[in-house]
């Protein structure tokens, strides 16, 4: 490819009737339906959340440097760990990807105008801001003290905090998710340009429509289960309160119905962003790209059938135990497929190692340590050791921030252009990428070391000889607080001053790189009409070479 | 800070070194195949790195390599699961003939409570190169009894029974942690396991407070309470007696046949109405409030003494187990 | 935009048989069968809940999509339920468990 | 095509290309929300199974303090309003305007009559003191387990109720557009969806009626 080729996508001038230009008002904004729009406030409440979360985190960390427990009371301690759990869960990592990069790219990468229900999208924003806003409300009156898992009976009996509020503000959140769920189903089958067959769909819409299938499946048997903790709360009905002869046991088993899926929704959208990158920055069709989409489907399936792992100590049937631990082994396997297939795509490739590609290589290696982890904790005998110690801690976070974070950098840096119509400075973000990886690295790999030596989660104050593994990990919370503070700097000052792109910066196959950056308001002048699958860059080569 | 440190967990029981065993071979394949994909990621990104000139190759995907690589790891995750399920059975089967102990958790102590009847708060005294079995229920909310260096955990959970069991293997001290969130003091919730000799453990014993034995204070308990007015023949019976029931099945109301156990008689004396036994009429008011935890322990200490199987133990169909 | 209109008959018939079927639960649930009263209650109400889905609610003459719908909440639910109480019922053999206790 | 979807006025949104497009996501996506639906309720049925199987007595005893005669009115009720819901529909695809906003007000009436009823049950017992956390003092000897059986009762038709509750509320709007005649055999998706709605709150019922009313009665 020539210079004058690679000229052509770069320093345009941004159209006037992009969706950014269509209205400046506050009103234009909080009243919009453009899907881009809805994304963009996405993108705002989710960093304002993980940023709270983010605090949360620092506070545990600091408290944990020491073996005292010096620097909060437990009262305290217990409502920061279960604070910065709920935000981080319920408020970030659950809407994350799907909630700005779904929303944002479905219908450009569908070839659509819109999401299927577009009001129902802003809903589905005001739902979930609404449900933000009372868990800051259930923050300020005291803070709840839970855990992010809201266990029976101490949730629904014996908690003194404010357990009602924050539930209410989970169940509202959830159905901003079943409804962005329905959405995405509804707008993957029905709004596909005509000529975009399933099997020419890139993986991002398949590891979407996986993760949607979850969301409608899954998320409702939380929400009933959250309001039988608050009826508990409120009448004692018994249904979860063993003095009345309920079964806590049975708590766990409707949360985790939908908590373990959950997982998966926050993971298989990752997924999607990963296929995407790797192909770009190779210039090749994901190998094995039709057991790529598969497994997405073949996890969201699996993933309802294994939810009995977190419950092998718990007071579960053995039989179940058994069951339940076969069950993960195999919905590991379509992970693994994932990877391996990600892998063999950089074979023969023609690699760019710009900054969305240091991320995907660093989940790569994040999620590998992330799931590998996971068959330890499905494994009986490990499990009853490992269970509820900072091994647990370590695995979901590889898995989670490790995965999904990772991912959602990876995606922000490769879309920022299509978003803004803006470059980030490269040099900055690729530091900041390093940084990320390695300090994520120092905080959490020392947990698995500690979870072993058998250090409980959620503990205060721990015995002495675990401080030196706690200071490291505390060491690597800092580099990793400064990893996230640069991109919130750079990205910001890119608004501005960023270098202006084109409407295909990458030169990467797919519908969203056909229409200008930012896009204008309905996304394309024509509806395209599709002639070959995604990751065309074998035709897109050919076309620029035409082009010089 | 550097004070014990160590970066492995003591090994305590006979149980543990099968747990490490399985443990390091998850982490050796996990070893083996996170170098095998970083070193191949690595390969790529130098062989295969953007250069002038040169294409990439589209590449469609390999039917053979999707077979291998989704058998290979399928057959290594069954695999782990065999294992772990076969150590669980070990970790989770308890020999015949352990001690048995009876614990008590609550926010936040653990109350204990030895076969002789001694009783400490936070600590467990137990012999080494004897199997220990523990009975454990909670006051109020979930906890977890957990010592690390034994790799034994178990929920214990308020309205119903658990049971561990551990055979300490090495003398000394290890931590016991409540590994269950329990609110607000959960990470105080702690003690100690001291593991000693058995005649240390036996000195140890005797110079405790003579804590009265589980079954006397159970006999005791069962005269203070009434229990015998109408628990034994006599003019006044209005129960069924009690001598030699425990370890038998009782014919309820319902028409069901419900064992005798520890879960039948704390069911019955908490809360009398339910699985009423057949033949008497529902009259018995319920103890909640005037008995706790470890009264009724040791109200059922005394019934197995005076049950069908006056040793102390088995009462569940552990054999039956898979 | 086609629109397969039901005759006002079909509709009519289809709330006549529910009604019977109404009838025949009711009248049913006080002979005693044993446990198969519970057996015979689902099943009619299963009957019933297909006719109100296909004809009322159109399934019948929706495309495959509606019935894959339809047909995939059945099968979660029942993965639920399966899983869930195979808990349950292998609890009593395996650990002597017994319900827990009120008081 | 692009012409049409360039419209932005009149049925047809803008970012659908046709009105059978605009028709079948809509049914879609309804279907998608009808199956989360059934998943809430599937938790509390779930519940339902688990207790049901702990204390199969005090389940029984439950059932003999409901009234199968109201149980049975409420189901004739409640299945009539769905024919009438249906019809509804029906009175929609012939472009009938009086006919759609006729049968869904017969619909709120039938459906004002079961939440009546279900206020009456309701009644009975707050005086009989079975509501557990509001009036609890079931008579002695009552079985174990019969507060989580109420508990779980009040929860299953409250849950219930409040489905049509919200039914009710968007009854009220599409009988409006109906008789200003927003709706045409072309585009009456917003009858349709409501039916949809409207079905599923019966079927809930249809399980819940022998669940709770019968099992046992013999």
């Amino acid at each position: 490819m020539t210079t004058s080729a690679r000229s052509s996508y770069l320093d345009a001038e941004p159209r006037e009737d992009n969706y950014l230009a269509a209205g400046y008002g506050i009103k234009s904004w909080l009243l919009t339906v453009d899907h881009k729009r809805i994304a963009l406030l996405y993108l705002i409440s989710l960093t304002a959340f993980f940023t709270v979360g983010g605090l949360f985190a620092v506070l545990v960390r600091l408290e944990l440097l020491t073996p005292q427990g010096d620097l909060f009371q437990s009262e305290i301690y217990n409502r920061l760990f279960t604070m910065h759990g709920t935000f981080m869960v319920f408020f970030f990592l659950l809407p994350s990807v799907p909630a700005v990069f779904g929303n944002f790219l479905l219908p450009l990468m569908l070839g659509a105008r819109d999401v299927a229900f577009p009001k129902l999208n802003l809903l589905s924003w005001y739902l979930y801001v609404a449900g933000g806003l009372l868990s800051f409300v259930a923050m300020l009156a005291g803070g709840v003290d839970t855990g992010w898992t809201f266990y029976a009976p101490y949730s629904s009996t014996y908690a003194n905090s404010q357990v009602i509020v924050s539930a209410l503000g989970i169940f509202v959140a959830g159905f901003s998710s079943i409804l962005t769920g329905v959405n995405f189903i509804a707008t993957i089958h029905k709004m596909r340009a005509p000529g975009l067959t399933w099997f020419r769909l890139p993986l991002f819409v398949w590891a979407h429509y996986a993760t949607s299938l979850i969301m409608v499946l899954g998320t409702p048997v939380v929400a009933v289960t959250i309001v039988l903790v608050a009826i508990e709360r409120l009448f004692h009905v018994g249904v979860f309160d063993p003095a009345l002869g309920g079964d806590p046991v049975l708590f766990q088993h409707l949360f985790w119905f939908y908590s373990h899926p959950a997982v998966y929704i926050m993971i298989l959208p990752a997924m999607g962003i990963m296929s995407e990158l790797i192909a770009a920055f190779s210039r090749k069709r994901v190998f094995g790209y039709p057991v790529v989409a598969i497994s997405s489907l073949a996890i969201a399936v699996l993933g309802f059938l294994v939810w009995g792992h977190h419950m092998f100590v718990s007071g579960q049937s053995v039989f179940a135990g058994f069951v339940f631990s076969l069950l993960s082994m195999l919905v590991a396997v379509p992970s693994a497929i994932k990877v391996f297939n990600w892998t063999a795509t950089l074979y023969r490739g023609s690699l760019s190692f710009r900054t969305p590609m240091l991320y995907a290589l660093g989940f790569i290696g994040l999620f590998t340590i992330g799931g590998l982890t996971g068959v330890f904790l499905a494994s009986l005998a490990v499990d009853v050791h490992v269970h509820d110690t900072y091994f647990v801690v370590a695995h979901f976070h590889y898995v989670m921030v490790g995965g999904v974070v990772m991912a959602y950098m990876g995606g922000l840096h490769f879309w920022w252009p299509k978003f803004f119509g803006r470059m980030y400075p490269e040099n900055v973000a690729r530091t900041a990428a390093v940084l990320i990886f390695a300090g994520f690295n120092l905080t959490f790999f020392p947990q698995f070391l500690l979870g072993y030596l058998g250090m409980p989660r959620r503990y205060h104050a721990y015995p002495e000889e675990f401080q030196v593994l706690n200071v490291l990990s505390t060491a690597g919370a800092s580099v990793l607080g400064l990893g996230f503070l640069l991109p919130l700097c750079y990205l910001a000052w890119s608004l501005k001053y960023g270098r202006k792109v084109g409407p295909n910066p990458w030169h990467a196959a797919g519908l969203e790189w056909t229409t200008t950056s930012p896009p204008p308001k309905h996304n394309f002048d024509a509806i395209p009409t599709v002639e070959h699958g995604a990751y065309a860059y074998a035709e897109l080569d050919a076309e620029e070479v035409a082009h010089a | 800070m550097f004070q014990d440190f160590s970066l492995f967990p003591e090994a305590a029981s006979t149980v543990a070194g099968r747990v490490d065993e399985l443990y390091l071979f998850l982490v050796g394949m996990t070893a083996f195949a996170a170098t095998g994909i970083f070193s191949t990621l690595l390969f790529f990104a130098v062989r295969y790195r953007r250069r002038q000139g040169r294409k990439a190759t589209q590449i469609e995907g390999s039917i053979p390599l999707e077979v291998l690589w989704s058998a290979v790891p399928l057959a290594l995750f069954v695999f782990a699961f065999g294992w772990g399920a076969k150590v669980y059975l070990e970790v989770h089967n308890r020999p015949k003939d352990c001690m048995q102990f009876y614990v008590t958790g609550k926010q936040w102590m653990w109350k204990i409570q030895h076969p002789t009847g001694q009783r400490e708060i936070n600590a467990l005294h137990i012999p080494v190169g004897e199997p220990i079995e523990l009975t454990m229920i909670s006051e109020d909310v979930i906890h977890d009894f957990f010592v690390p260096a034994f790799r034994v955990k178990r929920d214990v959970v308020p309205g119903m029974y658990t049971s561990i069991w551990f055979e300490a293997t090495k003398v000394g001290t290890y931590h016991l942690f409540c590994a269950e969130y329990c609110g607000t003091k959960h990470s105080q919730m702690i003690g100690e396991v001291i593991v000693m000799d058995p005649a240390d453990y036996e000195q140890w014993l005797s110079g405790q407070p003579a804590g009265a034995d589980p079954v006397e204070s159970g006999r005791l308990l069962f005269e203070n309470l009434l229990c015998a007015t109408c628990h034994e023949p006599g003019p006044r019976q209005r129960g069924p007696s009690l001598a030699g029931r425990f370890g038998t099945k009782v014919g309820t109301q319902a028409g069901r046949q419900v064992p005798f156990d520890e879960d039948y008689v704390r069911s019955s004396i908490l809360d009398p109405m339910l699985d009423l036994s057949v033949g008497f009429e529902p009259v018995m008011q319920t103890y909640k409030g005037q008995v706790t935890e470890t009264n009724i322990q040791h109200l059922i200490a005394y019934l197995k003494s005076i049950g069908a199987q006056p040793v102390a133990g088995e009462t569940s169909a552990e054999g039956e187990e898979l | 935009m086609k629109s397969h209109v039901l005759p006002l008959r079909v509709y009519l018939q289809v709330f006549a048989a529910l009604m019977t079927l109404t009838a025949v639960t009711t009248g049913i649930a006080f002979v005693d069968l044993g446990a198969w009263n519970t057996v015979v209650a689902l099943t009619i109400a299963l009957v019933k809940v297909v006719v109100v889905v296909l004809w009322f609610m159109h399934v019948k003459y929706s495309p495959r999509l509606i019935w894959v719908a339809a047909l995939a909440s059945l099968y979660w639910l029942l993965i639920l339920f399966g899983f869930l109480m195979s808990d349950y019922v292998t609890r009593v053999p395996v650990e002597g468990w017994a319900p827990p206790i009120a008081w | 095509m692009p012409e049409l979807a360039a419209t932005h006025h009149g049925p047809l949104a803008h970012h659908f290309e046709t009105l059978e497009q605009q028709k079948d996501t809509c049914t879609l996506g309804m279907w998608a929300f009808l199956v989360q639906e059934v998943m809430f309720f599937g938790g509390l049925f779930a519940c339902y199974i688990v207790y049901r199987f702990l204390y199969p007595a005090a389940f029984l005893e439950g059932a003999h303090h409901l009234s199968p005669a109201w149980g049975t009115f409420n189901t004739v009720v409640l299945i009539g309003s769905s024919l009438t819901m249906a019809l509804s529909v029906r009175a929609a695809q012939l472009g009938r305007r009086r006919g759609t906003a006729g049968f869904i007000l017969a619909t709120m009436a039938l459906a004002c009559v079961f939440l009546g009823v279900k206020w009456i049950e309701y009644g009975h017992k707050f005086e009989d003191g079975l509501i557990p956390g509001v009036a609890w003092h079931p008579e002695p000897g009552a079985a174990h387990g019969l507060r989580i059986y109420f508990g779980l009762y009040f929860t299953m038709t409250g849950m219930h109720a409040l489905h049509m509750v919200v039914g009710l509320v968007l009854m009220v709007f599409v009988a409006l557009r109906a008789l200003r005649g927003r709706y045409s055999p072309d585009n009456y998706i917003g009858v349709e969806v409501l039916g949809l709605y409207w079905h599923f709150v019966d079927l809930v019922w249809i399980f819940l009626f022998p669940l709770l009313y019968l099992l046992g009665r013999h």
